[in-house]
């Protein structure tokens, strides 16, 4: 098991209700944690429109997550 | 917001003299700027107000990226950026983007690529308050990728 | 210059700020300005100021034609252009387009067109005077059609 | 014979050395009334470059002059 700080933006923090929170998980990539998230977040699947960054870099969704790794899901943008 | 910063978020009002007088360069014979206003309708709904949500730490790496990959491509002088962070006012300025060159051909297509990357890839994210009294995150709610501004 | 002109001839600075802040519109969503500035080196030559001769009435009717051309063809909410006339020295600004629409990819090609088409139908004539004494009437001298700005 | 109102601007007024000037002329369009005026402005062909307002209206070089007219002589523009 690895310890994921997850961090949660706009939409996605509204409907967790939190800001963040760790969570114990045993996925290997970006894709796998969110989608254990998935009663958090309320998003099957973010590939194509919401994005991820671990450690305050932006990284994909096939990207690997280790342990103690801040994760930020973001979900789609609407900047300008 | 200091004078150096290529891409900045701000959580004030937007400057906009200030940042088209820190461009200026004696090398420059055009600028381009585009601001993106809070406007009263967006696809069919009165907007009443909106409030962006930012997570400056990435958005400003990513902004500063975005230059850096046009300045690499397109001939120009300089460029700079800021984004609106918090609640906002129909009217308000949202976003500025400012390129100057020596020609015009650079500072336009400069400026246009600038402000279509930030829209798609900045962690920016729009909640738009209607007249109706309800609110939504705008591109979240559908995941839909419409155009805005 | 009043607040209702579309195309106006100015002997003065061209007051940027007020130009960007009469084009305010709840309908708008986007504006993109263009200003051209007086550059030290066109051509190759070292430039240390400049004089536009402006024939005004002309000027005037064909800019008001040329916004409204525009206005025909890419749906915006309006547009404002000034030109200088008179001695400018380096970082002047000599021109000023501004354009608002509900999206920013119409007043981007708009804001494109209208200047674009000011320096080819405009009656203006820029004399340029060099660091070595010498001057000469941009594009006259030769009937080239370079782009300048 | 008609008589023209002629103006010159720019490089053309330089090399004119005047303003604006009325002359005799039996020309029947712009071009004519140009060409007759070269040693005036230095320029044998104005068509493409050069452009040509009848009474404060873009015309164009084969437009007819009339007696009486007022007519402006351009050369090539360089706003912006």
């Amino acid at each position: 098991m690895k310890t994921i700080n997850v961090r949660y933006f706009a939409l996605f923090r509204e409907r967790a209700g939190r800001d963040s929170e760790t969570v114990e998980t045993t996925a290997d990539d970006a894709l796998a944690l969110f989608r254990q998230l998935t009663d958090r977040h309320g998003t099957d699947d973010p590939r194509g429109h919401c994005k991820v960054a671990i450690n305050d870099v932006m990284a994909d969704w096939d990207s690997p997550v280790a342990d103690g790794d801040d994760v930020l899901l973001f979900p789609p943008v609407a900047g300008g | 917001m200091s004078d150096s910063e290529i891409m900045a978020i701000s959580a004030t009002p937007i400057n906009t003299a200030a940042l088209r007088a820190s461009l200026a360069d004696v090398r420059a014979g055009a600028i381009v700027t585009f601001e993106g206003w809070v406007r009263n309708l967006n696809e069919g709904r009165d907007v009443e107000a909106l409030e962006y949500e930012v997570y400056a730490p990435l958005a400003v790496t990513e902004g500063e990226r975005i230059i850096a990959e046009v300045q690499r491509d397109i001939p120009i002088i300089a460029a700079r950026a800021v984004h609106r962070s918090g609640a906002l006012a129909l009217g308000d300025c949202a976003v500025w983007v400012g390129v100057v060159s020596p020609h015009r051909d650079e500072a336009f297509r400069a400026c246009r690529r600038i402000i279509d990357e930030i829209k798609v890839r900045l962690p920016i994210w729009k909640k738009e308050n209607y007249s109706d009294g309800e609110s939504g995150w705008v591109n979240c709610e559908r995941c839909a990728a419409h155009a805005h501004g």
